[in-house]
């Protein structure tokens, strides 16, 4: 503590209150403060703060809330492009695609409450990113997930998966946005500390956009939606810490979604947003109601008052602390024009939903909560989120990264089955990595809403129809982490290539992303580099690929006893297709197409799945990425799309070149086909790396018309090929090497491929009975 | 060895939001049953088994709703009848 | 002719059954709130899909108590057509206007997937147009979707010919492989004894547009085309 | 008026299949409970209500039961405890 302290009670009118704990060193401690941090906090107030004050900025202070080891970083990144309306620092980011018609988009991580409580964790988890695009006025139209976990083979892992994608799909199921996209990788350095990443993407007439800035001295605060419950109180500074097992003690009470009021509650939002009676909207998400009143004041930069006995509340004496910061789900703070409070009223009332003025819009550059006549809190200024401390924590390459990418992984004997390229096929369509997500995805109603032209597993991306317009949006996520870790720069790089590729295979141009930052601890200087770098690295392929970041959310101390998790910057790609009708899908479709590969093959297993997956051994220097290429590759699949020259797309990635033929054989189970390849042109090259290498910038590309498509590729300066041919499904798959056969039925590798997570899943319903006491679902 | 029929009743933890029993709440209200204050909605198990005696096969659901049966997060749970069958 | 279509709270493909009429049988269409008791004059009423109050206690427990479904059961009486998809399948079930019930999926999953549907009666006012055997892909996406009945109303149903649709495989063969949720006798679908209410788990509204993949669905609504004409 | 509370349990009718009370004793076996014959899962609602007499809250829970908590069709209720809260 400071030596010159006032006691509360000199100035301003704060007084403790009778009952609340005095302040101690242990219970700044307790508040995640650091003893400099509550050194500021006391000069800010110039006198000691109440506990509520406490508690209020040991939430807004922390890394969730204040991006106080990140923002630095995060600056670096580029943000504009003519098409962004909305870039960082509202609740989603929007771009324009045209005819008056705008896309909101944001991703967010839900990562500790899933490691805590799967089902309801990731359930929150969904309801909390679609509470910030619909608060943008923005209707959801699409769903994406991007999960990381431990090695399937372990119980607590499929307990955690089977969890995790059940309480994905109900909350989506049940509110009506159709899930469409995601990525999931298994790696045991997710174990423990399960990333579960929910993005959401809405649909809004570019008049209809709305802000989360208070404005207006006189209007009216008003809390919409649930009652406010003693759920997750400072689930914001708990995710800002490691989940070792001191911390097991400290547990928020899990938070318990309720999908039903979530759409009753989207239903009313984006009413009362068109009515013209509110001036601003925003999601009481982490850190309740002390963060969104403090971020919707600082971005008006107006004064605030609340009163804490106002608020709607399903419990009884709850303190001012307790309401300021809950996390009770499916809640709205909405800013109304003075005089319109009625008419919110009955909007709400019309959804069955109440809403009731807590505060005020006020003139004096404050910010002030009240319990009745009692002042519990106030704060001078308007920038409580940002007077945060900001650190530039210490950054070195670990010793250990540094020996796994500089590992000769050549040398890494080939096992004896591998004479066998077929065996080693088949095994890498076995890693759940790689297998078909089908036994997630087929719990999620991706076809609500009559707007999914292709769905979850049927190509690269995602393609959702705009309806009224011939347009077509297409949206994935993506990253691999383990590339991150052996190279942060270039797998940064990567994971916005590949997102981008991903969305460009289906016919639509890339436009900007959404970012959801998982690393570990920021003070170790190894995962601080990681970071920097990372961020590095996202930054040159959003400049050079034109998709600049409109938001995204940063998600720190994902750690297990073990250490960190992989450093995983997840992407979510949104892009344009302005002819719906040329949607295009992964798999093979007609015998006698040629088969053409776009981009170069090379000798790089580093980073590869092949390693992991058959050797245990994650080492070598991941695969280059060159961007100018990445951008040429683009162009060349959109142009050869649009010429109507494709018949499939599918990009090379986890398991290369020969996984992704294998994938566009049969992938869609139900019109398998089969393909002769020959690729004795890379001679060079080793068998293994050739087919298995995960080398960048590859599209395998299927097409009646493959002098059309080279020529294209020409012009673009990409290099292509004609690598064989698609034949009917009975002819199986063979591919001809200069160094060795690799020849499979196609039934042999659908199996492989379809019923690896089936089977391995088969077992946890008989481990975990996941249903929940009031779930009927 | 006898064989017991135990129940097992298993609720939402107190405090924590009951979407479901509040649903049901509101419409016994619109159904006109206004004496109603608050309604739970969880499980009820009703375990056939195998035991040596009556305090074995309470021990042993005991370790079924620790294990497995109840959700500890969310969930709690009573024993609530065991009977010969 | 004038269609009406239910909003529950938890209702979320009220939306599509309103564009599938506009747009794909060009038929005036109105929403229809489910606190009022004024059926706008609707002929036809469309019970859509969703999670109406959560689902919450049973699929379309609650929603059968709304102030709209009395005047619902009434036009029902009159021999007024109803069609209830998915959810709205469940809440006729529970308000007693088609027989049996829809109970957990049997894996205790949600399924999101195409089917391919049997047409085993053309004998409703939402099949007439189509031919009895056909078979018809569009998707389910539900979590309770088990059709339940004891079996001697089941052996009613088949003998009456209110069996409406069955869930089948590729070759139009009612297999338990095919069964996508452990419905009885692989019920996918059934009708009152007259033919004008019709419930169905799978989504004829998301089978309409070959963007989409199918336009199988689009038979059950040109079928009420039929009723202009009479 | 007295308070009560009132148990219902509400179980598959009689022949339905009870997929999860299958899984459950299948959950049981793997996990080393041999011990387990069979489990049936039903719902379990709990009702606190106002009412003269303990005759008054049974008859008053009986008609929700009846009328909204279970479907006749599918479910059979049993009324299990009523106690004075
Ligand atoms: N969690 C998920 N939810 C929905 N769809 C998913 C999920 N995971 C993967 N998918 C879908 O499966 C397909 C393959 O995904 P992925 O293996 O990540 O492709 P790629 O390797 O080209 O990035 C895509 O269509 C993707 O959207
Ligand atoms: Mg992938």
């Amino acid at each position: 503590m400071t030596a010159q302290r006032t006691p509360p009670s000199a100035s301003h009118g704060v007084r403790p209150r009778p009952g609340d704990p005095t302040i101690t060193p242990a219970l700044v401690a307790e508040h995640g403060l650091t003893m400099d941090e509550y050194g500021r906090l006391e000069r800010m107030l110039e006198r000691t703060p109440t506990f509520t004050e406490l508690g209020i900025i040991s939430a807004l202070w922390s890394e969730h809330c204040s991006y106080k080891h990140s923002r630095p970083v995060l600056k670096t990144l580029p943000t504009q492009a003519p098409w962004v309306l909305q870039g960082p620092g509202e609740n989603a980011g929007v771009i324009s695609i045209g005819d008056g018609l705008a896309i909101a988009f944001k991703i967010e991580s839900h990562n500790h409450p899933s490691a805590v409580e799967p089902y309801q964790g990731a359930a929150t988890g969904v309801g909390g990113i679609l509470r910030d695009v619909f608060t943008m006025g923005a209707r959801p139209i699409a769903m994406l997930n991007s999960l990381r976990f431990g090695s399937l083979e372990t119980p607590r892992v499929r307990y955690l998966v089977a969890g995790v994608v059940k309480g994905i799909g109900d909350y989506g199921n049940c509110v009506g946005i159709p899930t469409v996209a995601g990525d999931v990788m298994f790696d045991p350095a997710y174990e423990g500390n399960p990333l579960v990443n929910a993005m959401c993407v809405g649909l809004l007439r570019e008049e209809e956009l709305i802000r989360a800035k208070a404005e207006g001295v006189g209007n009216s605060i008003i809390a919409v939606g649930a009652r406010t419950g003693r759920d997750g109180i400072h689930g914001a500074s708990f995710a800002s810490e490691d989940l070792s097992e001191e911390n097991e003690a400290k547990r928020p009470r899990v938070q318990v979604g309720d999908p039903f009021t979530e759409k009753l509650l989207l239903e009313a939002s984006l009413e009362l947003i068109r009515s013209g009676h509110i001036v601003a909207i925003q999601d009481m998400g982490a850190a309740g109601l002390t963060s969104s009143s403090a971020e919707m004041a600082e971005r008006g930069d107006v004064g605030v008052t609340i009163d804490t006995t106002k608020v709607p509340v399903r419990e009884t004496g709850m303190t001012p602390y307790e309401i300021l910061l809950s996390e009770s789900q499916e809640r709205m703070l909405v800013v109304a024009t003075r005089g319109h409070e009625a008419e919110v009223q009955a909007i709400l009332a019309k959804w069955d939903l109440v809403a009731e003025v807590i505060g005020e819009v006020i003139a004096e550059p404050v910010y002030r909560v009240t319990e009745g006549d009692r002042i519990v809190a106030e704060f001078p200024g308007t920038r409580l989120v940002t007077d945060c401390p900001q650190y530039h924590p210490e950054a070195r390459e670990s010793e250990e990264a540094i020996a796994r990418r500089t590992r000769d992984v050549a040398a890494i004997a080939p096992k004896g089955e591998e004479a066998d390229p077929a065996w080693t096929l088949e095994r890498l369509l076995q890693s759940p990595t790689i297998a078909s997500k089908h036994w997630i995805h087929r719990q999620y109603d991706s076809t609500v809403r009559t707007g999914t032209v292709s769905g979850p597993g049927a190509g690269d991306a995602a393609v959702i129809r705009i309806r009224g317009t011939t347009k077509a949006i297409a949206v994935k996520t993506d990253c691999n982490g383990r590339y991150v870790y052996l190279d942060p720069r270039v797998g940064g790089r990567i994971a916005v290539a590949e997102a981008a590729r991903n969305v460009a295979c289906t016919g639509a141009t890339p436009r900007a992303i959404t970012n959801c930052l998982n690393f570990g601890n920021p003070k170790k200087p190894e995962v601080f580099f990681q970071f920097r770098e990372a961020v590095y690295g996202m930054g040159d392929a959003c400049r050079a690929l034109e998709t600049p970041v409109t938001g995204g959310n940063v998600s720190l101390y994902n750690e297990n006893p073990q250490g960190a998790v992989y450093p995983t910057p997840t992407i979510g790609m949104v892009g344009v297709l302005d002819d719906a009708a040329h949607a295009t899908r992964m798999t093979f479709t007609t015998p006698g197409d040629a088969i053409v590969l776009l981009g170069e093959n090379t000798d790089e297993l580093g980073g590869s799945e092949y390693l992991s997956w058959v050797h245990g051994v994650v080492a070598g220097a991941p695969p280059h990425c060159d961007l100018d290429r990445e951008r040429a590759l683009i162009g060349t699949i959109l142009e050869a799309i649009r010429a109507g020259q494709v018949r499939s797309a599918h990009d090379c990635s986890e398991g290369g070149l020969a996984v992704a033929i294998a994938e566009s054989c049969m992938g869609d189970r139900a019109r398998p086909t089969g393909a002769r390849l020959d690729l004795t042109a890379w001679g060079a090259l080793p068998l293994r790396a050739l087919l298995f290498g995960e080398a960048q910038g590859r599209i395998v590309v299927s097409t009646a018309h493959a002098e059309a498509v080279l020529a294209i590729a020409q012009r673009h300066g990409v290099p292509a090929r004609v690598i064989g041919q698609v034949t009917a499904a009975d002819q199986g798959l063979t591919i001809a090497a200069a160094q060795g056969r690799c020849t499979s039925t196609i039934d042999r590798l659908a199996t492989a491929y379809h019923e690896a997570i089936p089977r391995a899943m088969a077992r946890a319903a008989a481990e975990t009975v996941t249903e929940t006491a009031g779930g009927t679902r | 060895m006898t064989r017991f029929t135990v129940s097992v009743k298993i609720v939402p933890r107190h405090g924590l939001l009951d979407p479901q029993g509040k649903a049901v709440t509101d419409a016994l209200h619109t159904l006109g049953f206004a004496s109603v204050r608050d309604v739970h909605v969880g499980r009820l198990l009703v375990i056939e088994l195998e035991a040596a005696d009556t305090a074995a096969a309470q021990a042993k659901v005991r370790e079924m709703c620790e294990r497995l049966l109840a959700n500890p997060v969310t969930e709690d749970f009573v024993i609530a009848e065991i009977a010969k069958a | 002719m004038k269609v009406g279509v239910v909003t529950f709270p938890g209702s979320n493909c009220d939306e599509d059954a309103l564009l599938a009429i506009r747009e794909h049988v060009h038929l005036e269409a109105v929403p229809l709130w489910h606190k009022d008791h004024d059926l706008q004059g609707v002929d036809v009423v469309i019970l859509p899909g969703g999670f109406s109050y959560g689902d919450y206690l049973r699929a379309g427990a609650i929603a059968r108590f709304a102030p709209i479904m009395q005047e619902i059961a009434a036009h029902a009486k009159r021999g007024g057509p109803v069609i209830g998809i998915c959810n709205g399948f469940q809440i006729a079930c529970e308000a007693g206007l088609l027989p049996g019930g829809l109970l957990r999926n049997d894996h205790l999953q949600f399924r999101s997937m195409p089917v391919t549907l049997r047409v085993e009666s053309t004998a409703t006012v939402f099949t007439r147009e189509a031919s009895a055997g056909a078979l018809l892909t569009m998707p389910i996406a539900h979590g309770d979707g088990r059709y339940s009945a004891d079996a001697a109303t089941l052996d009613r149903l088949e003998g009456e010919g209110q069996v409406v649709f069955r869930y089948v495989d590729a070759t139009g063969h009612p297999t338990s492989a095919a069964n996508p949720n452990g419905s009885l006798r692989n019920i996918a679908g059934v009708s009152n004894a007259s033919g004008t209410v019709v419930g169905l788990m799978p989504h004829p509204e998301r089978a309409l547009d070959p963007l989409l993949g199918s336009t199988d669905g689009l038979v059950l609504f040109r079928s009420l085309l039929a009723l202009t004409k009479a």
